[in-house]
C-alpha cells in the first residue's frame, strides 16, 4: 500500500534543482516509476516528497553534439528504439533498450531512471558500460560529469547525492567499422529480467577476424554492470576462428561474481557469462 | 444431419461487452457505502494459536468490524468434499494462506492498516513439506486423521507375471511441478446485505449453487436466503472450484449489514489460493520386444497441502488415467494423497492427468527409443478401441478416439516433414527436435458422485427465450455453446435466445464448470427439456393458426405450416400460450451416464466417457544456454462433435500454452512451507513472444450420449503437449527430461556435454 | 641460440634481501594510525540451528566499536568460488566448528577477544554429520538444505560388466585418504581501511586479487570498482588462499566502522576455519588379464568437503579423470560424489583430487601384480596410454603422452637399478627395506583446456626506473623475481632498475591467480608483449631528443646511447615523456594456447594435456615400531620443455617431500565434527630431518607442440605418485598393505600385527 | 491529507480529479470515474491488464502516478467504439474468437492499438512484441495475433477508401 507524500513537478530544470537542493534529503525523483511505483506499492520505501520529473520537456531530447550523442535523462527505452539518430549513432544501446521489460515499459521507463534504479540487471546499462557512456549529474551548484562504469556503486546505490539529478548521458558515436551485439538471457522472451547479460562492442580489425578495440559488459553477474577488461584484451589484436573464440571466452568466468536467486544459481550464471559472450562475438565475426 | 449452429464458428455471444469493456466482472462492482476488507493471514506454514489480539485493529479509524473465529455463525469450515478448512482459524494454522481475522473499513488503506495491527501469538511448530516425509512414522501429524488423505490401490492381472512375460522393463521417477491457474482476475468480489436478511455474494467461482451452500453451512442460514453470483469470471481453469473469498465475504456483510468488498492482490492470491498437486511418480514399465505393454506399476504421492478441498478426486484421476489411453493387462497403480504445510493443491484444468500423462508418455518415448521403433507407431500398437478391456478392468463403451487422433497427427504436415523442420535450426549451437504425446481425459465427477444438470428454459412474451444453467462462464464459451444448442434444438434465431449462467437466482443447477463437463451437462439439459416447451408452443400455435399440430414447423422467428404460408411469431404464440394457461418455463433435469460400480480401492473411478488429444511439438533448444523455445505445436483434440469449432480451437490454443508453461517456466517453489515466487514477477507465465504457432487438426468421433454427439473438451487439450515437449527436447539434444518444469539452467545441466565447458559443465578450478 | 643476459642465470631473488632481513613487510605486518582490531566469534557446535544472537552485553563493553552479525551485511551474505554457500557471518544454521556467527572491532586485541566471550549465540545442536557416505543416505541429517550431495560425476565408457567378463583377476578393496592441511606458515589475516579517494582497501595475502575483490564486491553490494585489494606478499598458499578466508569478514569491519581495521588468524584458529585436503573414501573393482593387462574398472570416489563447496567440484572431478591413472582400459565406469558434511572444509590443494585417485589406482596395480607375479615396471608398460590411444574416460589423447619414456627413465635410475643392493643394507636386524614404483598423469594448465591469461603493464618513471605491474601475488614461488629477469631481458636494462608491483588490483592488472607454475610463465609472456609495444616507443623519443635516427639506438644499464657514443638517461626520457603528455608505459598481455579447446560437442573432456610422472621410494621400516623412514626417492617427470631446469627440479623436490608428508604423517583429525588435531604440535609436517637422504630427478623432455616452446605445467604431478610408491615400498619391506594413509607407525604397526596374525 | 489537482483528457472529455498525490491512474479510472474496463491484475506492471493509451502510448496505468497525466490525453477501452460502431480491434478480435475469459482484452485491445497507430500492418513478429506485456492465460495468443492482423488489413482497407 502506498504512503502519504506530497508531490512537486517542476516545470524546468532549475525549479527542479531548486528543490532538490532545499529538500533533497527527503525527496524521491521519479521518472517513468516502473521501478518505483512497485517499490512504493510493496512498502519498500515510503518518502515523504515525490518530485513528478515528467513535466521536464528538456531531458527529453537526443541531440547530436560533435562526435557524441547527448541523451537526456527522460529519454525513454521506445524513444531510443525510435530515434533516427540512435539507430545509426548508438546501435547497441538500441539493442538493450529493445529488451526492456515490455512496450510498456519501455514506453515509460526512461534511461536515467534506469541508471538511478542501478539494477545489476538493468537492460540498458552494460550497453552504457560497453560505450564507455557518461553521465551528467547537475545540482543547483553545477554539473560534474562521471562514466557510468563508476556511477554504479551497488544494487540500487549510486554517486547521485540527494541534491543531484541525472541531466543526461553522453555517448561517443559509433564509427566507421565499430560493431556490437546485445545478448540476454531471461526466464521468458519478454517481461524477463535478465539471468544475465552481455554487451559486446567492438572495432574491426584490419586483418579478417580481428578486433582492434573490445569492450565488455557483463549484466547480472556482479553487484554492479561489470567490465570484463581481462577478456577485453585477450580479444584484442589476435586472429580469431570458432575454436580460439571459444577458447578466450572461457576466460569471461572469472570476471564475475553472481549470485544464486529464484531465476537462477550462481553457477549456471556464471557459464552463462561464458556462453553469452560467444555467442554475441559469433555474431559479430561470422554472422554480419 | 445439417445444423444451422451447431458446429459453427459463431462469435461468443459475450465478445461484445467484454471487447468493448462494457462486461462487469464480479471485482468491478461498487455499491453506495461499500467497505473494504483485509484478511489478517498466518504469519507461519504451521504453528499453534495462542492469542489473536484484535483491539489494536478495533479501533483504528475506518474499521467498521474485525471478525475471528467467535464470529462464525455456523460450522467453522469449508470444503467441497470434507470441511477441514477453518473459515477463520482458531486454534491452529496449517499454511501461510490461512486466514485468522476479517477486517473491513471505509477505505482499503485503513483495512489494510487494521490487518496489519492485529497480532497473534504463535507457536510455530515442525513444517512437512515432501508428503513421502509426512507418511514416515513420528511425522508430525497436520489433521486428526492423519497426514493420508487418501490411499488408492488399483490392481488388474498379475503384475509381476506381468513383468515376467516383458522383454523390457524400464523404470523411472518423475516429478511435477507446483503449477499455478494464474487467472488474470485474482479472487475478490462484494457481498450485499439484502433487506430481507438475506446476503448477495458477487464472486466469480465455477459452482454457484455449491458455493451457496458451503455459505450457508458457515453462516447457518437457509440457503435460499443467499444468492450467489459468480459469473463472469476472468478466468479459472479450476483454481475458483473452491471457496477462496465467498465465506469471508459473506461473514462480513452478515456482520456489517452493509457492502463489503474483498479482492485478493496477486501476492495474496498466490498465497491463499489452489494450485496443481505436486506429485512424485515412481514408473515401472514393461513391454514385449514387439512394443506391446504387459504391465505398469506406478506409485503416486501427491502433496495436498494443508486442506483436502478436491485433492481426494484429483488423485483418483492420476491413478485412472495413469496408464495413458492404451492396453496393459497386467497393473498395479497406488497413490497417496498426502497432507503438507505447503500452499492447498485443488481442481486444476486436467485434474491430475497432466502429472501422470507427462510420467507414462515419458515412458513410453523411453521405450520407443529403446525398442528401436517408431513413438507413432508404439502408441497405434498400444492405443485403446472402443470395447476393449481399459487397464482399470472395465470396458470402454463410449467412443473411444485415441486412434483417430493418433492416426491424423500422423498425417499433419509437421510429422511429415519433421526431418526437414529439424534440419532447419539457425545457429550452430541450436538443435531442433519433434516429440508426440496423447492422452485421454474422462469427462464428469465420475462414478459414485451425483452428477446432474438441469437447464431453465422460457420463453418471454417478447418472444425471446431465457436460458438458465448454472454451470459459470469463466471464459471458456460455455455460454455461447448453450446458445447454439438451444436454438439448434428449439429451431429459432439464436438472436432470440438469452442464456444465464453463474446466477442461482436465474439458473437452474447445473453443477460446476470444470471436469470438461459444462457442455455436456447443459446441452443434455437443454435436450431434455425442450421437447416439452416446444410441445406446449407447437400446441398454442396448432391452434393460432388452426393447422394440425403434426402439419407445424418451426422456423427462425417462430412457428409456421408446413405446406402453407401461414405463420405465427414466437411473441405470438407466447401471448396464445398465456391465453390458453400454458405454462412457458420448463425446468429439465439430466443425470449423467455413470459407471455402476467404482473401482475397488479408487473411489469415484471409473468415468465412462472420455475426450481424447494427441499433440506434436517441435522445439529448439540452444545448446549453449539450455534454453528451449517451442516453434510449433499441432493438436489433434477427438473431443466428439464439436459444437463450436471456433471455441475449440480457442481451448486448444490457450490450452497448448499452459501445457507449455507447465513444461518449461511454471512452478510455485516452495521452502519450509514459505513461497519463493509471490508475483508475476518470479511466477513466470508464457508471453506472447513465448507462444509456439498452433494448429488444431478436429476429428470428430460422435459420443452417443453426448449432445449432438459431443464431449469435453476444457481439459484434455492442455495435457499431452507436455510431454511431447519434453521428447522433443530429448529429440533435439538427447536430454532426457524426467522432472518439469526444465528451466534453461536444468537442460543445461543435463546438456554439459554440450556446453562450451569441457569439463561436464562446471566451471573450471583457478 | 641467443645469449641471455639474465634467463637461466642465477639470480637472487628480488625480494630476497628484504625477506632475509626481515625488513619486508608482510600484510599482517602493516599497521596504520588508528587500527581497530577485528575478532571472529566462531560456532561453538559443528551442526546446530541458531536461535538466536545476543551481542549486547558485547556491544557495552568499553572499547569495543562495534559487534558484527549476518544483519550487517549489505549483500550477498555469501561466498565461495563456484557457488556462494558460505555464510560471512551464519544466520540461521552453524555447520561447521569454524562458522563465523559473529565479528567483534574493538580499539584493543585484548578488549576484542574479551567481547567475544560476551556474545551470546543460543544453539539447537543438530544431529553432526561426520561421515560422507552416511551423509549420501536419504534419511541423513542434511547440511544444506538443497540435500549433501554438493556434486555428482558419472562416467560411462564401454561395457564394464562385459569387461569384468573378460577379466581372469579382479581385485576390489576401499581407499581411504587423509585430510591433508596446506600449512603456510603466516596464517591467514591482513587489514582493511578506507584511503584517501575513497577505496575500501583490503590487505589481505591470497592467491588471486581480483577475485577476492569480486567475492568481496558481492558480499558488500559494492562496485568492485570501489575496492582495492593488496594480496602480495603472501607468507605461503598451496591453494589455502585461493579461496576467501577473512576478506569477506575483514572488509565488512571496515565497511561498517569507516576505520582501519585488522583482523588475523591464531594459528588454532587458522586450523579450524581453514581449507584442507578433500579426505575421500575410494571404491574400486578392477579386472585385469592373465597377462597383467587392464580390462575394467568400476570406481566410486565420496570426497568430503566440509560444510561448504568452495572447489570441491572441481577436486571430485579431478580425481574422477585421473582415477584410471595413465591407464589405457576399454570398459569403466566411474562415479563421483562430492559431498558436505560438518567436519570442517575442504578446497583446493595442490593436486586437486589426483593424490587420492592415485594413491588408490597404483595400490590395486600393485595387488594384481603380486598376484599375477609381474614386474612392476613391466605391468606399467603393457598398460600406459601412448599418444592416440582412447584414455579411460573415452577421449583420444591427442597431445604428447610421456609416460612411456618417463618409465624408461625411472627404470635406469640408480635407485632402480641397484635396488636389491640398497634393500640389503639395512643397519639393524628388525629393519626391513623396501622399494616401490607408481606413475601418474595430471592435467594441466588451468584445468580443462582453459586458455590461461596474463597481462601486465611496463611504465618508465621519472626516476628512470621501469615498474612492472602484474595481478599474480607473490605466493613465495618467486614470480617477482621471473618477472623482472624477463622485464630486464627484453628492455636490455639492468635488473636494479626493474621494480615489481603485483598482487594489487588497484595498481597491477588481472593476470589470474597465482597458482604453481602458471604465474611465472604466463606473467612473462604478457610482460614480453608489453616491452615490444614499448621499446620502440622509447627509443623513437629518445632519438627524438637526441636527434638521430632511433635505428641504431638501443638500451645500456641505464642509458639509451646511440652508436655514435651519445645518449640520454633514462631518468631525461622518462621526465620528458611526461612532460610532454607522453604515454610512458604499455600493457601487453598474453594468451596460451587456444588450439587446444575443445570442440563442444566432440568428446568433450577434461585436460588435453597432461604432465605425467614417474616415481620411487626406498623405505626402510622399523618391523618393532612400525616407523617408515624414506631413504630415497627418484624422480622422472615429463613436463614437456624445460624452460628453467632448476626451478623445475626445486618443484619435483618441494613436491616429492610435500608427498612424503602425505603419505606418511599428515592427516588433520576431527571427531564428530571438533577438531582432535588444533596446531602444528598435532599436526605433523617433515622436518629437515625427514627428508630422504638422496632424490634424483630425471626430466624427459617429450615436446608438447601446443605448449609454449613444448612446455607443460608440474608444479602438482610431482607430489602425487611419490605416496602409493611409498606405500608400495612398506608392502615391498614388510607386507603390509596400506589402504588408508597416512602410514603412521601405529598403522604400519598394526599392519605387522595383523600379517603376522594371518600366518 | 495533501491532495493534488491533475487535469487531462480521458476518452476526448476533459477530467479534473482532486486526489491524495499517491493514487495511480489506474485508481483514477476505475474507484474515482467509474470505467471498469480497464482492469487490474497485479498492480506491479507485470500483467499489462491495466494497459491504457497516453497520448496514444500504451503504458501501465498502475505505475503511473496521477500527476504524470497531467495535460495528457488518456485512452481506455471504453474510449475505442464511436457510440454503436466498433473499432476495428474490437470487431476482430469478437470475429475471430480473440477473447475467451475476457479480463485480458481491454489491455490487450489498446496495446495493439497503439500498434495500428504507428504501424497499421505489422508482421506477427511486431504484433508478438507489442503484446508481450500482455498476459493472457486462456487463448494462447492465437486468435489474439490473428485479430490484430485482421484489424490491421481492415484499417489500412478503410484509410485507402478514404
Amino acid at each position: 500500500m502506498v504512503n502519504d507524500f506530497r508531490l512537486v513537478r517542476p516545470k524546468t530544470l532549475p525549479e527542479a534543482l531548486g528543490l532538490l537542493d532545499e529538500f533533497g534529503q527527503e525527496i524521491e525523483p521519479v521518472a517513468g516509476g516502473t521501478d518505483l511505483l512497485v517499490k512504493l506499492e510493496d512498502g519498500r520505501i515510503r518518502p515523504s516528497q515525490v518530485m513528478d520529473l515528467s513535466a521536464l520537456n528538456e531531458l527529453k531530447q537526443i541531440r547530436l553534439v560533435g562526435e557524441d550523442l547527448h541523451l537526456g535523462a527522460l529519454v525513454t527505452h521506445t524513444a531510443v528504439l525510435e530515434s533516427p539518430l540512435t539507430r545509426t549513432e548508438a546501435p547497441l544501446l538500441v539493442m538493450g533498450c529493445r529488451t526492456v521489460g515490455s512496450t510498456q515499459i519501455r514506453n515509460m521507463g526512461t534511461l536515467g531512471g534506469n541508471l538511478a534504479t542501478a539494477s545489476p540487471a538493468g537492460d540498458s546499462i552494460p550497453a552504457l558500460v560497453a560505450l564507455e557512456a557518461k553521465v551528467v549529474l547537475a545540482s543547483k551548484k553545477g554539473e560534474r560529469t562521471l562514466p557510468v562504469e563508476d556511477f554504479l556503486v551497488g544494487p540500487g546505490k549510486t554517486e547521485r547525492r540527494r541534491e543531484e539529478l541525472i541531466k543526461e548521458i553522453i555517448l561517443p558515436c559509433a564509427r566507421e567499422g565499430e560493431k556490437g551485439f546485445y545478448n540476454k538471457l531471461g526466464q521468458r522472451n519478454a517481461l524477463a529480467i535478465s539471468i544475465a547479460n552481455v554487451a559486446v562492442w567492438v572495432r574491426l580489425g584490419e586483418r579478417k577476424n580481428t578486433l582492434s578495440r573490445v569492450r565488455i559488459a557483463f549484466g547480472a553477474l556482479a553487484p554492479t554492470v561489470k567490465r570484463g577488461r581481462m577478456v577485453e584484451d585477450a580479444l584484442t589484436d589476435r586472429e580469431l576462428d570458432e575454436a580460439s573464440l571459444k577458447g578466450i571466452t572461457q576466460l569471461a568466468w572469472k570476471e564475475v561474481a553472481p549470485i544464486t536467486d529464484i531465476r537462477a544459481s550462481a553457477q549456471y550464471r556464471r557459464d552463462m557469462a561464458i556462453a553469452l559472450l560467444y555467442q554475441s562475438l559469433y555474431h559479430i565475426l561470422f554472422l554480419s | 444431419m445439417s445444423f444451422r449452429y451447431v458446429g459453427k464458428p459463431i462469435p461468443r455471444v459475450d465478445a461484445r461487452e467484454k471487447a468493448t469493456g462494457a462486461a462487469r466482472y464480479m471485482t468491478d462492482l461498487a455499491f453506495p457505502g461499500m467497505l473494504w476488507a483485509k484478511v489478517k493471514r498466518s504469519d507461519y506454514p504451521h504453528a499453534l494459536i495462542k492469542g489473536i489480539d484484535v483491539s489494536k485493529a478495533r479501533t483504528w479509524p475506518g474499521v467498521v468490524a474485525v471478525l475471528t473465529w467467535p464470529d462464525v455463525p455456523g460450522y467453522n469450515g469449508f470444503g467441497i468434499v470434507v470441511p477441514d478448512q477453518p473459515v477463520l482459524c482458531r486454534d491452529r494454522v496449517r499454511f501461510l494462506g490461512d486466514a485468522i481475522a476479517l477486517v473491513a473499513a471505509q477505505t482499503e488503506e485503513a483495512a489494510t492498516k487494521a490487518a496489519e495491527l492485529i497480532t497473534v501469538e504463535y507457536e510455530p511448530l515442525p513444517v512437512l513439506e515432501d508428503p513421502r516425509a509426512a507418511l514416515k512414522p513420528g511425522a508430525v501429524q497436520i489433521h486428526a486423521g492423519g497426514n493420508t488423505h487418501q490411499h488408492n490401490l488399483v490392481t488388474q492381472g498379475d503384475v509381476e507375471k506381468g513383468f515376467g512375460e516383458a522383454d523390457l522393463i524400464i523404470e523411472n521417477y518423475y516429478v511435477t511441478p507446483r503449477q499455478m491457474h494464474a487467472f488474470l482476475e485474482t479472487e475478490g468480489g462484494v457481498a450485499t446485505a439484502d433487506p430481507d436478511g438475506g446476503i448477495t455474494v458477487y464472486a466469480g467461482s465455477q459452482h454457484s449453487y455449491r458455493d451457496q451452500l458451503q455459505i450457508a453451512r458457515a453462516l447457518d442460514l437457509n440457503p435460499r436466503l443467499i444468492r450467489v453470483v459468480s459469473n463472469p469470471t476472468g478466468g479459472g481453469f479450476g483454481g475458483k472450484d473452491e471457496i477462496v473469498v465467498q465465506i469471508h465475504l459473506a461473514l462480513l456483510a452478515h456482520h456489517t449489514r452493509r457492502p463489503v468488498k474483498l479482492w485478493l492482490s496477486r501476492e495474496e492470491s498466490v498465497r491463499a489460493g489452489i494450485k496443481r498437486h505436486r506429485e512424485f511418480l515412481y514408473y515401472r514399465t514393461g513391454v514385449k520386444k514387439d512394443g506391446i505393454l504387459v504391465a505398469n506399476e506406478v506409485k503416486i504421492f501427491a502433496d495436498t497441502g494443508a486442506y483436502a478441498t478436491l485433492g481426494g478426486p484429483v488423485v483418483s484421476l492420476s491413478v485412472g488415467h495413469a496408464c495413458g489411453p492404451y492396453r496393459i493387462p497386467h497393473v498395479r497403480l497406488e497413490s497417496f494423497c498426502v497432507y503438507t504445510n505447503n500452499g492447498i493443491s485443488g481442481a486444476f484444468r486436467g485434474f491430475g492427468v497432466n502429472q501422470v500423462t507427462f510420467a507414462m508418455e515419458t515412458q513410453m518415448d523411453i521405450l520407443a527409443h529403446q525398442l528401436g521403433m517408431d513413438p507413432l507407431e508404439l502408441r497405434l500398437k498400444n492405443a485403446l478401441r472402443q470395447g476393449d478391456l481399459n487397464p482399470l478392468g472395465f470396458r470402454m463403451d463410449t467412443s473411444v478416439g485415441a486412434i483417430p487422433s493418433l492416426t491424423a497427427v500422423g498425417g499433419s504436415e509437421l510429422w511429415k516433414n519433421r526431418w526437414a523442420k529439424k534440419a532447419e535450426a539457425t545457429l550452430p549451437w541450436k538443435r531442433r527436435g519433434v516429440g508426440i504425446a496423447t492422452a485421454l481425459q474422462g469427462n464428469g465427477l465420475g462414478a459414485g458422485r451425483p452428477d446432474y444438470g438441469g437447464a431453465l428454459l422460457r420463453l418471454l412474451p417478447g418472444g425471446t427465450y431465457e436460458v438458465g444453467i448454472s454451470c459459470p462462464e469463466i471464459g471458456q464459451g460455455n455460454t455461447t455453446a448453450y446458445a447454439q444448442m438451444a436454438a439448434e434444438t428449439l429451431e429459432c434465431s439464436i438472436e432470440r435466445i438469452r442464456v444465464y449462467t453463474g446466477d442461482t437466482r436465474k439458473a437452474v443447477d447445473s453443477g460446476s464448470t470444470s471436469a470438461s463437463r459444462s457442455v455436456y451437462t447443459g446441452g443434455n439439459s437443454i435436450l431434455a427439456g425442450a421437447p416439452t416447451l416446444k410441445e406446449r408452443l407447437r400446441k398454442a400455435a396448432a391452434g393460432l393458426l388452426g393447422l394440425p399440430e403434426d402439419d407445424l414447423e418451426f422456423f427462425p422467428e417462430g412457428l409456421r405450416g408446413k405446406s402453407t404460408s401461414r405463420s405465427a411469431t414466437l411473441e405470438e404464440v407466447a401471448r396464445e400460450m398465456d391465453r390458453l394457461g400454458l405454462s412457458r418455463e420448463v425446468k429439465s433435469t439430466f443425470l449423467w451416464p455413470a459407471a455402476e460400480r467404482e473401482i475397488e480401492g479408487a473411489p469415484g473411478l471409473p468415468e465412462i466417457i472420455y475426450a481424447y488429444n494427441t499433440q506434436i511439438a517441435l522445439v529448439e533448444v540452444d545448446t549453449l544456454t539450455g534454453q528451449t523455445r517451442v516453434l510449433e505445436v499441432v493438436s489433434v483434440p477427438e473431443t466428439g462433435r464439436v459444437i463450436n469449432p471456433q471455441g475449440l480451437e480457442g481451448q486448444a490454443d490457450g490450452g497448448a500454452v499452459m501445457g507449455m508453461g507447465y513444461a518449461l517456466m511454471e512452478d510455485i517453489i516452495m521452502e519450509g512451507g514459505y513461497y519463493k515466487n509471490t508475483n508475476f514477477s518470479t511466477y513466470i507465465l508464457p508471453t506472447a513472444l513465448d507462444a509456439p504457432g498452433h494448429v488444431t487438426v478436429m476429428v470428430e468421433e460422435s459420443e452417443a450420449t453426448g449432445p449432438f454427439g459431443a464431449k469435453g473438451v476444457g481439459e484434455v487439450v492442455c495435457v499431452p503437449v507436455t510431454p511431447a515437449i519434453t521428447n522433443a527436447i530429448y529429440d533435439a539434444v538427447g536430454v532426457r527430461v524426467t522432472k518439469i518444469p526444465v528451466t534453461a539452467e536444468e537442460a543445461y545441466r543435463a546438456l554439459a556435454d554440450n556446453s562450451l565447458l569441457p569439463h561436464g559443465g562446471t566451471t573450471p578450478h583457478v | 641460440m641467443t645469449e641471455f643476459k639474465w634467463v637461466g642465470k642465477v639470480v637472487p631473488r628480488v625480494d630476497g634481501v628484504e625477506k632475509a632481513t626481515g625488513r619486508l613487510r608482510y600484510l599482517t605486518d602493516v599497521g596504520l594510525p588508528g587500527l581497530l582490531h577485528g575478532r571472529i566469534k566462531r560456532s561453538q557446535y559443528p551442526h546446530a540451528l541458531i536461535k538466536g544472537i545476543d551481542t549486547s552485553r558485547a556491544e557495552a563493553l568499553p572499547g569495543v566499536v562495534k559487534v558484527l552479525t549476518h544483519k550487517d551485511v549489505p549483500g550477498v551474505n555469501g561466498f565461495g568460488i563456484i557457488v556462494p554457500d558460505q555464510p560471512v557471518f551464519c544466520r540461521e544454521k552453524v555447520r561447521y566448528i569454524g562458522d563465523a556467527v559473529a565479528g567483534v572491532v574493538a580499539e584493543d586485541p585484548a578488549v576484542a577477544e574479551a567481547a567475544l566471550d560476551l556474545i551470546e549465540v543460543e544453539y539447537e545442536p543438530q544431529p553432526v554429520v561426520d561421515d560422507a557416505e552416511k551423509a549420501m543416505t536419504s534419511d541423513s541429517p542434511r547440511v544444506h538444505e538443497k540435500g549433501n550431495i554438493h556434486q555428482e560425476v558419472h562416467v560411462r565408457h564401454g561395457d564394464v560388466e562385459a569387461g569384468f567378463a573378460q577379466a581372469d583377476l579382479i581385485i576390489e578393496n576401499v581407499y581411504k585418504t587423509p585430510r591433508q592441511m596446506h600449512t603456510f606458515l603466516e596464517t591467514e589475516g591482513g587489514l582493511a581501511f578506507y584511503d584517501e579517494e575513497g577505496l575500501l582497501n583490503v590487505w589481505v595475502g591470497s592467491q588471486y586479487p581480483q577475485r577476492d575483490q569480486l567475492q568481496i564486491a558481492r558480499v558488500l553490494g559494492l562496485n568492485p570498482r570501489k575496492i582495492r585489494v593488496v594480496s602480495s606478499p603472501t607468507g605461503g598458499g598451496f591453494g589455502g588462499k585461493d579461496e576467501i578466508t577473512i576478506q569477506t569478514q575483514l572488509a565488512l569491519m571496515a565497511f561498517v566502522t569507516k576505520r582501519p581495521v585488522k583482523l588475523w588468524l591464531s594459528r588454532e584458529e587458522s586450523v579450524i576455519s581453514g581449507w584442507k585436503r578433500h579426505p575421500m573414501t575410494l571404491y574400486y573393482r578392477t579386472g585385469f588379464k592373465r597377462d597383467g593387462s587392464l580390462v575394467a574398472n568400476e570406481i566410486k570416489i565420496i570426497g568430503d568437503t566440509g560444510a561448504y563447496a568452495s572447489l570441491g567440484g572441481p577436486v571430485v572431478s579431478l580425481a574422477v579423470e585421473s582415477s584410471c591413472g595413465p591407464y589405457r582400459i576399454p570398459h569403466v565406469k566411474i562415479d563421483g560424489f562430492c559431498v558436505y558434511t560438518n567436519n570442517g572444509v575442504a578446497g583446493a590443494f595442490r593436486g586437486f583430487g589426483v593424490p587420492q585417485s592415485t594413491f588408490a589406482m597404483e595400490t590395486q596395480l600393485e595387488i594384481a601384480r603380486e598376484k599375477l607375479v609381474l614386474d612392476p615396471i613391466e605391468i606399467r608398460k603393457k598398460n600406459v596410454l601412448r599418444r592416440g590411444d582412447i584414455a579411460p574416460l573415452g577421449h583420444t589423447m591427442t597431445a604428447s603422452v610421456g609416460i612411456l619414456n618417463t618409465l624408461e627413465r625411472a627404470e635406469k635410475s640408480d635407485l632402480w637399478c641397484q635396488r636389491e643392493k640398497l634393500k640389503s643394507q639395512t643397519p639393524f636386524p628388525w629393519k626391513k627395506r623396501g622399494v616401490g614404483v607408481a606413475i601418474a598423469l595430471q592435467g594441466t594448465g588451468l584445468g580443462v583446456g582453459i586458455p590461461d591469461y596474463g597481462a601486465a603493464i611496463v611504465e618508465l618513471t621519472e626516476e628512470g626506473q621501469f615498474i612492472v605491474r602484474i595481478g599474480s601475488p607473490e605466493i613465495g614461488q618467486g614470480n617477482m623475481t621471473a618477472y623482472a629477469i624477463t622485464a630486464a631481458e627484453a628492455l636490455g636494462c639492468d635488473l636494479a632498475l626493474i621494480k615489481v608491483v603485483t598482487g594489487d588490483t588497484r595498481n597491477s592488472p588481472d593476470s589470474g591467480t597465482s597458482t604453481a607454475s602458471r604465474s611465472a610463465y604466463t606473467g612473462g609472456n604478457a610482460i614480453l608483449d608489453a616491452v615490444a609495444k614499448l621499446k620502440p616507443k622509447l627509443l623513437a623519443v629518445a632519438g627524438e631528443m637526441l636527434g638521430v635516427d632511433r635505428a641504431g639506438l638501443r638500451l645500456a644499464g641505464n642509458r639509451i646511447v646511440s652508436p655514435q657514443g651519445r645518449g640520454i638517461t633514462l631518468a631525461e626520457l622518462g621526465r620528458y615523456l611526461r612532460e610532454k603528455g607522453l604515454e610512458a608505459g604499455a600493457r601487453g598481455n598474453f594468451v596460451w594456447p587456444t588450439a587446444d579447446v575443445q570442440i563442444p560437442g566432440a568428446e568433450g573432456l577434461p585436460h588435453l594435456v597432461y604432465t605425467y610422472v614417474t616415481q620411487m621410494a626406498l623405505v626402510e621400516v622399523d618391523t618393532l615400531t612400525g616407523k617408515v623412514e624414506l631413504r630415497e626417492a627418484a624422480t622422472a617427470l615429463d613436463a614437456g620443455r624445460v624452460l628453467n631446469r632448476q626451478g623445475l627440479e626445486g618443484q619435483a623436490e618441494g613436491g616429492m617431500v610435500m608427498g612424503a608428508g602425505y603419505a606418511l604423517m599428515e592427516d588433520i583429525i576431527i571427531e564428530k565434527g571438533y577438531f582432535k588435531t588444533m596446531n602444528l604440535s598435532t599436526y605433523i609436517i617433515p622436518t629437515s630431518l625427514d627428508l630422504p637422504e638422496r632424490h634424483q630427478v630425471e626430466l624427459v623432455e617429450v615436446l608438447e607442440e601446443s605448449g609454449p616452446y613444448g612446455a607443460k605445467g608440474a608444479g602438482e604431478a610431482v607430489m602425487v605418485p611419490i605416496s602409493p610408491a611409498i606405500t608400495s615400498a612398506i608392502h615391498d619391506a614388510v607386507g603390509v598393505r596400506l589402504k588408508e594413509m597416512p602410514a603412521a607407525a601405529e598403522r604400519v604397526y598394526q599392519g605387522l600385527r595383523g600379517e603376522e596374525h594371518g600366518q | 491529507m495533501n491532495l493534488v489537482e491533475v487535469e487531462f483528457t480521458l476518452n476526448g472529455e476533459r477530467q479534473k480529479v482532486i486526489v491524495p498525490p499517491r493514487t495511480t491512474l489506474l485508481e483514477v479510472i476505475r474507484e474515482h470515474l467509474g470505467l471498469t474496463g480497464t482492469k487490474k491484475g497485479c498492480g506491479k506492471g507485470e500483467c499489462g491488464a491495466c494497459t491504457v493509451l497516453l497520448d496514444g502510448e500504451a503504458v501501465l496505468a498502475c505505475l503511473t502516478l496521477i500527476s504524470q497525466a497531467e495535460g495528457h490525453a488518456v485512452t481506455t477501452i471504453e474510449g475505442l467504439a464511436k457510440g454503436e460502431q466498433l473499432d476495428p480491434l474490437q470487431e476482430a478480435f469478437i470475429e475471430e474468437g480473440a477473447i475467451q475469459c475476457g479480463y485480458c482484452t481491454p489491455g490487450m485491445i489498446l496495446s495493439a492499438k497503439a500498434l495500428l497507430r504507428k504501424n497499421p500492418s505489422p508482421t506477427q513478429e511486431e504484433i508478438k512484441t507489442a503484446i508481450a506485456g500482455n498476459l493472457c492465460r486462456c487463448t494462447g495468443y492465437v486468435k489474439i495475433i490473428k485479430a490484430v492482423q485482421k484489424a490491421g488489413r481492415r484499417s489500412a482497407e478503410v484509410a485507402a477508401h478514404d
